[in-house]
C-alpha cells in the first residue's frame, strides 16, 4: 500500500513536471512564432489563403516532390 | 391463469429491485437538474436519460445487445466519441486570448494540481482503508479535476472502465457547479486589492498566428508528450480546420451536426455505466467527494500561481483568472468575470479569463496523457 | 477469344436471371411510385434504389462484403437504425393534441387490433396449408398493422429477418396508400350524422405538461411493458430533447442530420433483403395480402371504438379520427380530416385527429414490446 | 398447428390486453399530470429553463449526492 | 534518476526516428499547400493532419486501437466511406450539360487512356526492374489518371491498399495542380483556330430527362458493367435524390453533413497511411511520377479525341474541352474555359466542358470496375 | 515478367473497349431516352412530382402488386 502512495507520489511529480515544463515551453514556442509572425506579417497575412496564382504554384510542387524525394532517399541510403 | 401470472412477471412493477429504482431516480435527477436548472444540459440529458434506460428491469438497453452497450462499445471503448468531441471543441476554440497573454498558459499549468493531489488523496483514502482505489482509479478520479468532460471521459474509459460512469456524472455535474464551487475560494484566497486589479487590453492577434498555434502545439505535444497526441491532436485538428478558413464546410460540420450527433450517442453511451450495479457502490461516494475536492484545489492553485506570478512580472494579472485554469470552458471564465465586476465594477475580466480557460483544457490533456503513459 | 469470351461473361446482360430482373422492375416500379405518385418517397426511394443495386449480377453488393450488406449488419442486424430514427421521430413529434384530450389515447389502442388479428390471419393461413408462416413471422406481418415503419423493420429486424424487405415494402406502401384503404371503411361504418360530429377546440397544453409527458409514458413503460423500453425510450428520449427547449441543437441534429443521414442508410440496408432469392417467394404475397388487411382491421377497430366511446361518454366525438388510431402520422390524420370535411364542410377535425394519431405510434410500439417478448 | 393457433390467439389476446391497459394507465397517468401540474402552474411555467439562479443551487446538488448517497448505503446495507 | 531518464524516453525527441521527422515535415507541407496555396483543401488538410499524427512515435494513433486506424478500418477496408462520398458527388452533380450534348461522353471515355496506359508505363517499369509493381498496383496507380478522388481511393483500398498514401496524395496533388499541368498540353495540341471555335448554346434540359438519366444509367451498369455498380450505383442514387425533388432533406444532407462528416474520416483514415514506413518507399516516387503522366495522357486523349470527332462530324467541337474528360470536377472544366478565353475572349466553353468533365467520373467509374473484376 | 506486360495489355485494350463501348451504348441510351421524354414531355413534365391524385392511385398499386406477383409466379414455376 505504502508502494502504492510511492507510485502516486512520483506520478504526481513527474505529472506536475511534465504540464509545466510543457506549457512553458508552448509559452516560448508561441512567443517566438508570433514574434516570426510579426516580422514578417505584410508578405504572410497577404498570401495566406490567398488565390493561388499559377506563377507560384511550380515551385511549390516542386517543394513537395523534392522533401518527398529526399527523404526516400535518405530513408533508403540509411537502410542500405 | 398461470399464464396471466408469467404476464405480471414481464411487467417492471414486478422485476423492479430497489437499487434499479434508486438510479432511476437518479435519472429524473439529472434530468431534473439539466432541464430545470440548467446544469450542462447538454450532457445531462443524454446522461440522466441513458441511466434511466439502464435501469428498466427486464430488458437488455445497456448490456447485451442493447442499443446503449452497443453505442458504449462502438464510441467509449474505443475513444472514438470523446476524441471526436475533442475535435468539434477545437473547431469552437477560439485562441486569440491565449496568444494575445501566452504568460496565462502557466495558469492553466497550475490548475492542474487539483487532479494529481485528488490522485494523491484518492489513494491516502486507500492507504487508509476508508476506499478501495487503484492507482488506474485514482488517476481516473483525479482527472475529474480537469474540468474537461471529454478528457475525463476519454481517460476513465482507458484506465477505468468500471468507475466510467461516475466520473462523468461527477464531472458535468461539478462543470456546472462551477458558479458555486469557485467564488468562495477565490474570495478566500485574494484581497480586495488583488481583485480590483484591472489588466491591459489585450492586442489584436493575427490570423496567420491563430493559423499557426495548433501546429507549434501539435509539434510540441509531438516532441514532448506523444502520449497526448491523440487527445491534442484531435483538438489542434478542429481548430486549424477552423482557423485556416479554407475547409469551412468541414469546420462547421465539426462544430453542429457531426458533434451534436456524437453528443447524443456518448452522453446514452455514458448513461449506460449509470446502471444500479456499477454506480451504486460505495466508490461513486467517494468519487463524488473527490471530485469537488479537485475542482476546489485546482481552482485554489490557479489563483496562488497567479499571486506568485504576480510577484515575480511587472505587469500585473488579476489573480482572479487563475481560476479559470481549470477549464470548464466558459463557465470558469464568467465567473472570474462576475467576482471581478464585484472588486470592480468597470473591471471586464472576460477575455483576459479565456486566455487561462483554453489554456487549462491543453494542461489536462497533457496530464491526461502523462496518466495513461505511467498508468495505463 | 476466348478472352473476349470471358468480358462477355463478366456482362449483366449475360449473368441475368429472369428473377432479378423482375426484381429490378420492381426496384423501379417503387422509385417510380415514389417519385411521381408521392408514395413515401423519403423511404421507398432509397429502399427502391437499393432493391435493384441487390438484384445486379455477378457482384456482391447487398452479400458479402457489399456495402448494401455492412449497412444491413451494422444498422439492422442491430436495431440501432430504426431506434435512431424512432428518436427522431419523438423529436418531431407534438403531444399537445393528445394531452388536450387524453381520451383519444384509447383510439390508438383499438387501431392495434389490425395487428393481432392480422397475427391470426396468417396462422390461420398456415393452419390451412395456404402459406407456412412461423409464429415470429406471423407476428412480424401482424405489426405492419401498425403503419408505422421503424417498429415494423424493428421487429422484423428481430424477429423474422428473412421476410424484412417484404414487411418494409408493404408498410411503406400501404402507408402511402392510406388516403385510398381508409375512406371507403371508414365511410362503411359510420352513418352521415355521426361524420358530421363537431368537437370543440381543444384547450391550450403547458410547456410543464409537454415537457412531464415523455417521462410519464417513460415510466410507465418501465413499470409495464419493459420490452418496450428500446422503442419507446428513444422515442421519449427524442421528444424530450424537443420538449425541454435547453438542447435546441441537439434536437435539431436529430431532426435533421441524423435522421436523414439515417433514413439514406436503413433505406438502402431495407434495399438489400429485396434480393429476388428472398423477395420471390410465395410468402411475400400473403404478405402484401396480410398487410393490407392489417391496416383495413386497424381503420375499423379505430372507427368502431370511437363509436364505442360514444355510447358511455358525453362529449361526442367524431368517430373518423378513430382511423388515425392506426399511426401513420400524420397522413391518416389528413385522411380523417378530409372525410369529416366531405360531411361538413366547416369541421376541421386535423388536430383532434393527431391525438389518436400520435396514440397509435404508442399502441403499436407497446404491441412490438409485447410480441418481442413472447416469440422474440 | 392446432397448438401454433392456440399459441396465437393467447398472444393476441394478451397482446390487445396489454395495450389498452397500458393506453388506459397512460390516459390516468397523464390527467393526474396535467392535474398537478395545472395546480402548480404558475410555479412550474415561470422556473423551467429559467436561468438558474445560484441560491437555489446548492439545495439541488445537495439533492443529487443526498439520493446517490441515501441510495448507496441502503443497497450495502442490503447486501450485506 | 532512473525514473527521469524513463519520463525522457517517452518524449518525442527521444524516440523520433529520421523516417518519421520526414514524413512529419511532408504532413506540414501538404498543410502549407492546402491552406496557402488553395491545394484541394477539404482533403489535403484531413489527409495532411493524418499524416502527421500517424507518425508521432511512441503513441498508437495510425496503427493498432489508434483512431486513425480505426477509422481506417471502418472506411477504408470497407469501402465504405469512397462510395459515400460519390453518393454526395452525385447528389451535388448537374447532368444538364452532358444531356445537351451527349456526345461529349466520348471525350470523358478518352481522358481514360491516361489510366491505362499508365498502368502499362508501371508494368513497363517493373519489367525494367527499375520498379517492382504488381499488377494490381499497377492498375491502383493507373487510377490516379482518372482525377477522380473518391474512384483512386476506393479502388486503391481494394487493390493495393499499402499504396493508398500515396495514390491519394498523388490524386489529390495533382488535381490542385491541373491548372498548372493541362494548359501546356492543350496549346501543344491545338491550333489557334481550333481553339478559338465557338459552340452553339446548349439547349435546355427538361427535368424529366435529369430524373431519368441516373436510371438510365444505372440499367447501363447492371447490363454491362456489373463490377462498377458499387460505385455509379451510389453516384446515380445520389444524383436521383437530388433532380427527384421528392426527397430535398436527404439530398440536402448527402450534399452537407454526411459528405463532410465522411470528408474529415476519410481524410484522416487515408492520413494514417502516411507513416514512414508505408510512404517512404521507392515506389512512392514511382507513383508520384506515373501519376503526373496518367494525367498528361489523359489530357492528350481527351484532346485529340476532340479533334478526331471533329473530323468526323459537321458541329464542330473546340478541342479544348477534351482536356475536361480526365474529371477532375470542375477544376478541368474551368481550365479549359481559360484557356478558350485567352484564344478568343467572348469564347465561354464552361458549360460546354462540364459534360466531358462529369463523363470523365463515369469513364474512370467504368475502368475501376473493369480493374476490380480482372485483377482484384 | 513478360506475362506481367501481356496481361497488362490485354487489360489496358479490354479496360479502354468497355469504357468506350460503355459511353457509346451510353450516348445512345441517352438520346433515345431524351427523344422519348421530348415525344411525351408535356404529359410527363406535368406529372412528375406533381401531387397524387386519388383516382390515379390504385392504377398503381395495382401495377405493383401485378408486378410482383407475376414475377413470383412465373419464378415459381421455373423452380418446380
Ligand atoms: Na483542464
Ligand atoms: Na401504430
Ligand atoms: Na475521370
Amino acid at each position: 500500500m505504502d508502494n502504492l502512495l510511492n507510485q502516486g507520489l512520483e506520478l504526481a511529480m513527474f505529472g506536475m513536471g511534465t504540464v509545466f515544463v510543457f506549457l512553458a515551453l508552448l509559452i516560448a514556442a508561441t512567443k517566438t512564432m508570433s514574434a516570426l509572425v510579426l516580422k514578417f506579417q505584410p508578405a504572410l497575412a497577404d498570401t495566406v489563403a490567398a488565390a493561388a496564382t499559377q506563377s507560384n504554384l511550380i515551385p511549390e510542387d516542386g517543394q513537395l516532390v523534392a522533401v518527398i524525394s529526399a527523404a526516400i532517399m535518405r530513408h533508403r541510403n540509411k537502410n542500405q | 391463469m398461470s399464464r396471466l401470472l408469467e404476464l405480471w412477471q414481464t411487467t417492471g412493477i414486478y422485476q423492479i429491485t430497489f437499487p434499479q429504482f434508486a438510479m432511476i431516480v437518479v435519472g429524473f435527477l439529472l434530468l431534473y437538474l439539466a432541464i430545470k436548472k440548467g446544469f450542462e444540459p447538454l450532457l445531462l440529458i443524454p446522461i440522466g436519460f441513458g441511466g434511466i434506460l439502464a435501469n428498466i428491469p427486464g430488458v437488455d438497453i445497456a448490456v447485451g445487445d442493447g442499443i446503449l452497450h452497443q453505442f458504449y462499445t462502438m464510441g467509449l471503448e474505443t475513444g472514438v466519441f470523446p476524441l471526436l468531441i475533442f475535435m468539434g471543441v477545437g473547431a469552437m476554440t477560439d485562441f486569440g486570448p491565449l496568444l494575445a497573454n501566452p504568460k496565462t498558459l502557466l495558469l492553466g499549468a497550475a490548475a492542474q494540481v487539483g487532479i494529481f493531489s485528488t490522485l494523491l488523496g484518492a489513494l491516502v483514502l486507500t492507504d487508509l482503508g476508508i476506499f478501495d482505489f487503484s492507482i488506474q482509479q485514482a488517476a481516473a478520479i483525479g482527472i475529474i479535476g480537469g474540468a474537461d468532460g471529454p478528457t475525463a471521459i476519454y481517460v476513465a474509459g482507458i484506465l477505468a472502465p468500471e468507475i466510467l460512469g461516475a466520473i462523468a456524472v461527477a464531472a458535468y455535474s461539478y462543470m456546472a457547479l462551477v458558479p458555486l464551487i469557485q467564488p468562495p475560494i477565490m474570495r478566500a484566497l485574494t484581497t480586495q486589492a488583488e481583485r480590483e486589479i484591472t489588466m491591459v487590453q489585450l492586442r489584436d492577434v493575427s490570423r496567420a498566428e491563430k493559423i499557426l498555434f495548433p501546429m507549434v502545439l501539435l509539434i510540441l505535444v509531438a516532441l514532448v508528450v506523444p502520449s497526448a497526441a491523440p487527445l491534442l491532436g484531435m483538438f489542434c485538428f478542429g481548430n486549424l480546420m477552423k482557423e485556416s478558413g479554407v475547409v469551412t464546410r468541414l469546420s462547421d460540420t465539426a462544430q453542429n451536426a457531426l458533434i451534436n450527433i456524437v453528443t447524443i450517442l456518448l452522453g446514452l453511451a455514458v448513461g449506460s455505466k449509470l446502471s444500479a450495479d456499477q454506480f451504486l457502490v460505495m466508490s461513486t461516494l467517494g468519487i463524488l467527494m473527490l471530485g469537488m475536492v479537485a475542482f476546489s484545489i485546482g481552482t485554489a492553485a490557479g489563483v496562488l500561481m497567479a499571486k506568485l506570478m504576480n510577484v515575480f512580472s511587472r505587469e500585473k494579472i488579476n489573480p482572479l483568472i487563475g481560476a479559470a485554469g481549470v477549464s470548464a470552458v466558459p463557465m470558469a471564465a464568467r465567473v472570474a468575470n462576475k467576482v471581478g465586476m464585484e472588486a470592480n465594477p468597470h473591471n471586464f475580466l472576460l477575455m483576459h479569463a479565456m486566455g487561462p480557460n483554453v489554456a487549462g483544457v491543453i494542461g489536462s490533456a497533457v496530464a491526461a496523457g502523462v496518466l495513461i503513459q505511467f498508468v495505463g
